[in-house]
């Protein structure tokens, strides 16, 4: 059973369609990354999950029992705000502990006045106040809890926000761009402890990131949504290496991966020197994209091999350098990754030549869907692999 | 921006201070005139300040025409019973109108205008009637009861709460805060100025209300301090304005620091800084 | 022990006395106790009050009703008719309730009450002023032309000082005074139709409009003339003896406050009305109508009448209390300008209440339209033609 | 276990979420309803009742005489004029107390200096006891020992019988209502002030709103909407029962130059003891009102912006 | 002269000193990226720097002039907040049209009622209408025009943040985070567009990122913030190759840097078989931290050669593959940045050996000042820069 099922899910808002359609199983303990274009859909599905809109059409289901008429509070679900939605008028190690407050003391002891008389309420009042401290001291924002959300920076109210949802031990975790307004080295901490905890206390987890690094890194499975719709959920090896969408593939990856038109002609394509082949292939001629990754493209700098192109425009990122570059036959830009060494004293305008690697090369239809191919041995694959090799070497 | 004088600031304090000139000048003349013998009130030259002090026997027989204390007393209960349940009662429905959905909320609302509207005038005959049906008469249960439910609370919290935004309720709600939790913990608090600024409203009004107290009070026991300043009229005959005056002044003074206290909750206003957007 | 719960209006003029007569009262009567309920501002608060509580739990035993709503009481049936009381106790003329006196709180014949404080309008004048404008303060007029001549000479006097202050606001009783001065009458003593627009009437608004425009009277409301008045920018003013004891006070020493009669139009035939309030019954226990006729006739006897007039300034409501040394004559002596209203006494006729549900708004009528000719937008034919008309379809149909 | 299976679902979740949202809503309108019930609606429909009715006060009896009040109604030169009077009053102290109100508030809270001092000057006059405070204002009024008219004439203006004359006794009155409304207003902005974002401001400011009138239309203006639309709706209603000060300092006169609608109602029931007749009027007085009423909210509110 | 300096900027918050001492000159047409962790201060100093709040001391110039007293409105300066800070009343294209409106448009003209009826804002009000759209265009946001922030999603908002401040052409670009919502593809757009409206206008931009990527790429040069001081500005490649500062060096990269402890003696740093000689050594011994980036790390998984060490964790990236390895020696982590293939496999627990390319090695001081230091020849050269070499190769 799992612990936590999306079926059929839809929701508009004044006529527009924004969620269409979208069923998800999570497994208990799963931890699932939803990333998605921006509008896509990505907060309303965690909203609507959360029990605080209401889906058109559709059901929710949580630890198999359906949750409509159950509201948000009673589905101990715990949730990282894309706003932080942090209560302006308390102080972070108020805000943290509200949900802590909410479960482990009865109402009469969250009274203002009595509650403080009432029996057991400073022994537990005490152990909230521990687990708030640890738990911002995990997120480093110990020094930081008894100011308001006023007096924070939007990183230190990322934080608190995020505090007060891993708190707690909900049967659910959803996190909306939870680290967004982090640094990267408070975001690979964060990271971590996200992950930590969610290794400890196994709560199935909705994680909506829009960086890929996390959404790979962090998720057993991947879930990308697009105009409302999950086109693949899968782990993230093959989100990455075999989308099953051309739409996936354009997503996920950064640099974003190279599209190139092609034809194929009783199920073979041939671009340039490779040549793929296509099972199950339609008679007659029938336009693919081709797809390959920038760090699957290479570089040969005097331009004996591989197709002819020129740099538009180099980006050095500090470990790799990305070089756009024209290709002088069809005018498509193809991106490069590469070492910096590969790419030193690159410049726009430079003629090169780019050889890609035809096992790493994917098609897809028209439609978007992929089209299952065979890298044919020939000119272009010894040439055209050369970074697979390079890597195994 | 800087505390120096510059030219805009000193336009507004020119104004402000002009404004409170006039807003203040009846009161100049009422404090002057609760210092005067009764001849000297009248006179053909302005006098603000008293040719002879009379404050102390102005004072003396307001105090000993009416039970100030009492008055006083019953003033406060009255008051904070008043307001104790207006909020209750108001805070919850507004909410209610203001950020959930139901059926409902249109024909509540066309009630909360109606409710608006009703003055207490022409509703008092049948109350009058009502209450002497019940034997409420000549108790705190006549002067509160009709006014535990305010329509201006209602209308008053509903347009700040729907200034709120729905994700802090919504992290309430996650937080597993009972709707009337939220009220209580999120809801009030963030809404502090429109509380303060409508207790305010509420204690004034009733402190000051003449009108129903008189239609339901035959008793000095319950009197309210407004119907002890009758002790000072006779319209046949021309008020004793030195000690009405005097009266007036004690019975405002104690609002007038209410208000004082309540007023620096403006001053800390809440900003919804707790969110993005 | 019974107890009688009173209820009175103005307590800013009659608290004191009512708390002096009652604590007497009691000392007399050990097994009466009185107590107070709240009062009312005004007399018409009172007999909102009164006619509210009638017949619930709150309603006090006894209360103090104007005298010209006495009328409205009795067609309501709400006051105890004090007619057996009275022929019960045989010897009112004894106590001091004469005929007359007594006639001031009937209505139709029934005895709805006993007048306890009376008054009518006398003059106060401001001898300063008076002799500012060659006046003599000691011979005060005593015709409405000498008063409007020297009321247009105190206003040409300048420095904001206006001549004349005449009470006309608020109800008819000041009209009533003019008119009534003149001989004239309300309606027809049918109560048919309506009798103050004929010639006593006409002189009447006449005066009045000549007050305007040769006595120098500006358009004051009621407490602005009075304020005028005791701040010594007003030469004559024309109200209630009531309003005695307060001007005394408000005037202080500013300048030399005299009272004087009022002038009537018709010297011979001119009577005025009689303001002021009459205690009324309302209880209908027996054994409390005992009690609160006592009450009634101790206030409203000599006793009452003493505290009450050197209190407020009505006239004596009983012939004891002006003329037993016991009471008041040392008082009359001592305070000349008492004596203005005394003298009038015997003037006093009862102040006219109209018939029919549409009584009180008929007073109203007549104020309004009277303030069209003293604002000036109407003269006072016309006016008088038109509150004529209006309470002729005000008057009930019978 | 990943399943993109797509299946349609019937809509019965989302019916029985809502339902429970509105279970919690009656919950909490619950206490309003029943105290509204009792004590506004019942009384109204008692009035109502009464309306139709021959009923004085002090009368035991009385009889069914349909329409026959407001068929009077609509010849009574008294309550015509009260109408016209009270339009009136409400067109000049509505506006006027509103926008003091509004620049009173923007005033103090841009002020660093003495401003609990201002906000209690001007609060001053909501908390005073009006019947009190009347008679202070007949003096101030005075038409001639009153400081008003002593300091215009020290101006060489003409000295105006203020409550006096029935050209001017309504705006009188109006001056008093609006010193009298202008604090509770004021109050009201300052509440609605605070809740406005500052960084809104600084947006304002980096956006080149450079005056204050910019930074006004352009953030405080439409921010204080809710505030704005119900202190209209107050200030109106307010206005619209005027009833203190004319009682206490003109009874309507002279010559029925400040009658207003409340003050007639009052009249005719408590004075004139017709409580029928002042039951049809507070029924047609409620009725105009209420229509007046939906028509501005109806208006206003699409225009308000919440959150 | 510089288009902005500022000139010993200090400030605090309720006794806590946020911003110390900052100066910073920025030439005409210079793009700075301002980067630092959560909290240090980064937006305090946009703040000060668009006159929205008061430094407590130093100056803040624009054009050479001294802009104490100028108030933001006179500033011309364009700012997107960290918190979009959008009117909520106003619908996208009125929020984006609002600088121009308020620029273009006289006082008369923007009046409510009156302001349709003045002459030419009709005119005016078409050209602000044609540049919204464009500008929303390039965000992609102009199917959201008449939607009002509350209706829109996180991305979309700060879109319309962005569009707002880039609509016109101020002095000076502030931007504080303006991409953090977005996703990758989304993001690289933006990215794009900012550098191009840069290029295009020439105006000065101070760019407030935690993404490092976003800095690197896009700024002529970076300022590295920390706790309230400026610790560094200079070009992406000295910041990220050079840094001068431990704490820069630890902020910059990602994954972080790899710090060792180790000790020289008399100017030379011995650590495993890698030797630094200092250049002006004190004598006698000194603690001096060594750090390396991951990707100067390689890996020898038979573990023949280099520091021993055991895999404790493996990220997988996609294009690459992070490695957490305990050195068996020192128990230090030291991350690894492989390619895929080279890691194919590898689980936490596996025993690998670790080269650091010797001249990658970077030795700083104590206090976190980087020691100037020569890699010498020696064992460990050779085999260490195995990486470099390859990527030469
Ligand atoms: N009003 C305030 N009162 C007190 N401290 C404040 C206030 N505003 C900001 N701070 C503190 O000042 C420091 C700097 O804040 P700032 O917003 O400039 O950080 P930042 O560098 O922009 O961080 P982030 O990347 O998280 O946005 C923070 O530690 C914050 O807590
Ligand atoms: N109240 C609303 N009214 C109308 N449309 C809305 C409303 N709320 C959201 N939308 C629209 O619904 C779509 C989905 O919004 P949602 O917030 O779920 O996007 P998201 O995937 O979270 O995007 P982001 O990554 O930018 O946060 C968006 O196109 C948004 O404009
Ligand atoms: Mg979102
Ligand atoms: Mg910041």
């Amino acid at each position: 059973m799992s612990a936590l099922s999306l079926r059929g899910i839809a929701k508009s808002f004044a006529g527009n369609q924004i969620l269409n359609d979208v069923s998800l199983d999570v497994g208990a303990g799963e931890f699932i990354a939803l990333v998605g274009p921006s509008g896509c859909g990505k907060s309303t599905l965690l909203r609507v999950l959360a029990g605080l809109d209401h889906a058109d059409r559709g059901e929710v289901l949580i630890g198999g029992k359906d949750m409509s008429g159950v509201a948000a509070a009673d589905r101990n679900i715990a949730m990282v705000f894309q706003s932080y939605a942090l209560y302006p008028h308390l102080t972070a190690s108020e805000n943290i502990a509200v949900p802590l407050a909410m479960r482990r003391l009865s109402t009469m002891q969250r009274l203002p006045f009595i509650g403080s008389l009432m029996p057991g309420q400073r022994a537990t009042r005490a152990a909230i106040a521990r687990d708030v401290r640890e738990m911002a001291t995990s997120l480093k924002i110990e020094h930081l809890l008894d100011r308001k959300p006023g007096q924070m920076s939007g990183g230190q109210r990322q934080r608190v926000a995020l505090a007060r949802a891993m708190v707690r031990r909900p049967s659910i975790f959803l996190m909306d761009e939870p680290l967004s307004n982090l640094d990267a080295n408070l975001r690979v901490h964060a990271r971590g402890e996200i992950v930590d905890l969610h290794r400890r206390a196994g709560v199935p987890t909705l994680y909506v990131t829009h960086d890929q690094a996390e959404a790979l890194s962090m998720a057993d499975r991947v879930a990308v949504m697009m105009g409302g719709r999950l086109l693949q959920i899968a782990s993230p090896e093959v989100i990455y290496d075999d989308p099953a969408h051309v739409e996936v593939a354009r997503f996920i990856g950064q640099p974003r991966i190279n599209q190139l038109p092609a034809e194929a002609e009783d199920g073979v394509v041939a671009f340039g020197d490779l040549r793929l082949t296509l099972e199950n292939p339609p008679a007659g001629k029938m336009p693919v994209t081709l797809a390959i990754r920038p760090e699957f493209v290479s570089l040969d700098r005097n331009r004996q091999e591989g197709l002819a192109a020129r740099v538009e425009r180099v980006e050095f990122l500090g470990s790799e350098v990305i070089l756009y570059c024209r290709l002088d036959a069809i005018g498509e830009t193809v991106i490069a990754k590469v070492q910096p060494p590969e790419a030193a004293g690159l410049a726009a305008g430079d003629a090169v030549g780019l050889r890609l690697a035809m096992g790493r090369t994917m098609a897809f239809a028209e439609d978007g869907s992929r089209l299952a191919a065979r890298a044919e041995a020939g000119n272009g694959l010894a040439a055209g692999d050369i970074a697979r090799e390079r890597a195994h070497g | 921006m800087t505390s120096t004088f510059s030219l805009s600031r000193i336009i507004r304090l020119t104004l402000l201070s002009l404004g409170a000139i006039i807003f203040l000048s009846p009161y100049v003349f009422m404090i002057s005139a609760a210092g005067k013998a009764q001849s000297d009130i009248f006179t053909s030259s302005l006098s603000l300040i008293p040719a002879h002090l009379t404050y102390a026997e102005n004072f003396a027989k307001a105090l000993s025409r009416v039970p100030m204390a009492r008055l006083l007393w019953n003033g406060v209960v009255v008051c904070g019973l008043i307001f104790f349940f207006q909020v209750l009662v108001a805070i919850p429905c507004a909410y209610a109108m203001a950020k959930l959905r139901f059926g409902a909320a249109r024909a509540m609302m066309v009630l909360v205008m109606l409710g608006l509207l009703v003055p207490i005038h022409a509703t008092a005959l049948p109350l009058y009637v009502a209450f002497d049906r019940a034997s409420l008469l000549n108790g705190y249960a006549a002067l509160v009861a009709p006014f535990t439910i305010s329509v201006f609370a209602i209308f008053m919290f509903l347009q700040f709460f729907r200034a709120m935004p729905d994700d802090l309720i919504h992290a309430a709600r996650l937080d597993g805060m009972s709707e009337l939790g939220i009220v209580a913990r999120v809801i009030v608090p963030n809404a502090w100025p429109a509380v303060t600024a409508f207790a305010i409203f509420s204690v004034v009004a009733h402190w000051n209300d003449l009108y129903w107290p008189l239609v339901v009070i035959s008793k000095q026991d319950y009197a309210t301090p407004p119907l002890g300043l009758m002790y000072f009229r006779a319209a046949e005959a021309g008020d004793d304005y030195g000690a009405l005056m005097a009266a007036t002044l004690m019975i405002t003074l104690p609002l007038v620091a209410a208000f004082l206290l309540a007023q620096k909750r403006f001053v800390e206003g809440i900003t919804m800084t707790g969110l993005k957007g | 022990e019974t107890t009688l719960t009173v209820h009175y209006p103005m307590p800013g003029f009659f608290k004191d006395v009512m708390d002096t007569i009652s604590k007497k009262f009691m000392a007399e009567n050990p097994d009466i106790k009185i107590q107070f309920a709240s009062p009312s501002a005004t007399y018409e608060e009172g007999i909102q009050t009164i006619l509210r509580q009638a017949g619930t739990s709150e309603m006090p035993d006894i209360t103090f009703i104007g005298l010209n709503r006495l009328r409205m009481l009795d067609e309501r049936d709400v006051a105890v008719d004090l007619g057996p009381l009275v022929q019960k106790d045989g010897n009112m003329a004894e106590q001091g309730f004469s005929d007359t006196i007594l006639k001031l709180a009937q209505v139709k014949g029934k005895q709805v009450g006993l007048a306890f404080a009376t008054s009518n309008s006398i003059m106060y004048y401001n001898a300063d002023l008076v002799k500012a404008a060659g006046g003599n303060p000691d011979n005060p007029p005593k015709t409405w032309d000498e008063v409007i001549a020297l009321g247009g000479k105190i206003k040409a006097l300048g420095n904001g000082v206006d001549g004349i202050d005449f009470r006309w606001q608020g109800d008819d009783w000041m009209f009533s005074a003019l008119l009534f001065g003149a001989g004239g009458k309300m309606l027809s003593d049918d109560e048919s139709k309506v009798a103050f627009n004929g010639p006593e009437g006409q002189k009447a608004v006449e005066v009045l409009h000549r007050l305007v425009t040769e006595g120098g009277m500006p358009v004051f409301t009621k407490p602005a003339g009075e304020q005028a008045f005791a701040a010594g920018k007003v030469g004559f003013e024309f109200q209630t003896t009531g309003a005695l004891r307060n001007t005394i006070k408000n005037v202080g020493n500013k300048f030399d406050l005299r009272t004087a009669k009022m002038p009537l139009i018709d010297p011979v035939n001119g009577r005025l009305p009689t303001g002021g309030n009459a205690v009324v019954i309302l209880t209908h226990d027996a054994a409390k109508q005992d009690a609160a006729w006592k009450f009634a006739k101790f206030a409203a006897g000599p006793y009452g009448a003493s505290v009450v007039v050197p209190g407020t300034g009505y006239v004596p409501n009983n012939e004891l209390a002006a003329k037993s040394p016991e009471y008041l004559v040392d008082f009359y002596k001592q305070n000349p300008l008492f004596q203005a209203g005394l003298s009038q006494m015997p003037v006093m006729i009862p102040w006219y209440a109209f018939p029919g549900s549409n009584g009180v708004k008929v007073t109203q009528t007549i104020v309004d339209n009277l303030s069209r000719i003293v604002d000036q937008s109407a003269d006072p034919k016309e006016a008088l033609d038109d509150a004529a008309a209006e309470v002729e379809g005000m008057l009930p149909r019978s | 276990m990943a399943s993109v299976v797509s299946m349609a679902m019937p809509a019965n979740s989302a019916v029985a979420h809502r339902r429970s949202e509105a279970h919690i809503a009656w919950m909490l309108v619950l206490p309003a309803i029943v105290l509204l019930f009792l004590f506004v609606l019942l009384p109204v429909a008692a009035v109502i009742f009464l309306g139709f009715t021959d009923f004085e006060l002090g009368y035991g009896k009385f009889r069914f005489v349909g329409f026959e009040n407001y068929a009077h109604l609509i010849t009574d030169r008294t309550f015509r004029k009260s109408l016209g009077n009270t339009t009136l009053y409400t067109a000049i102290v509505a506006p006027v107390s509103i926008m003091l109100g509004l620049g009173i508030a923007m005033l103090i809270e841009s002020e660093t200096a003495a401003r609990s001092f201002f906000r209690t000057a001007y609060f001053l006059p909501v908390a005073s006891l009006i019947v009190a405070m009347a008679t202070v204002w007949q003096y101030m009024f005075h038409p001639t020992i009153g400081p008003i008219n002593a300091l215009l004439s020290l101006a060489g203006l003409p000295s105006p019988n203020w409550l006096g004359s029935s050209g001017t006794v309504l705006y009188s009155l109006s001056i008093i209502g609006v010193w009298q409304s202008a604090g509770f207003n004021m109050v009201l902005f300052l509440a609605g002030l605070t809740a406005i974002p500052r960084e809104l401001y600084a947006a304002a400011e980096v956006d080149g709103a450079r005056s204050a009138l910019d930074r006004f239309l352009l953030v405080t203006w439409p921010m204080l909407g809710p505030t704005t639309l119900f202190v209209i709706t107050i200030s109106i209603s307010n206005a619209v029962k005027v009833f203190e000060t004319v009682k206490t300092l003109t009874e309507g006169g002279p010559n029925k130059a400040s009658e207003v609608l409340l003050f007639t109602i009052y009249q005719e029931g408590f004075v004139y003891l017709r409580v029928g007749y002042a039951s049809a009027m507070t029924v047609v007085f409620l009725l105009i009102l209420v229509v007046l009423m939906f028509l501005q909210y109806r208006i206003l509110d699409r225009r308000v912006h919440y959150t």
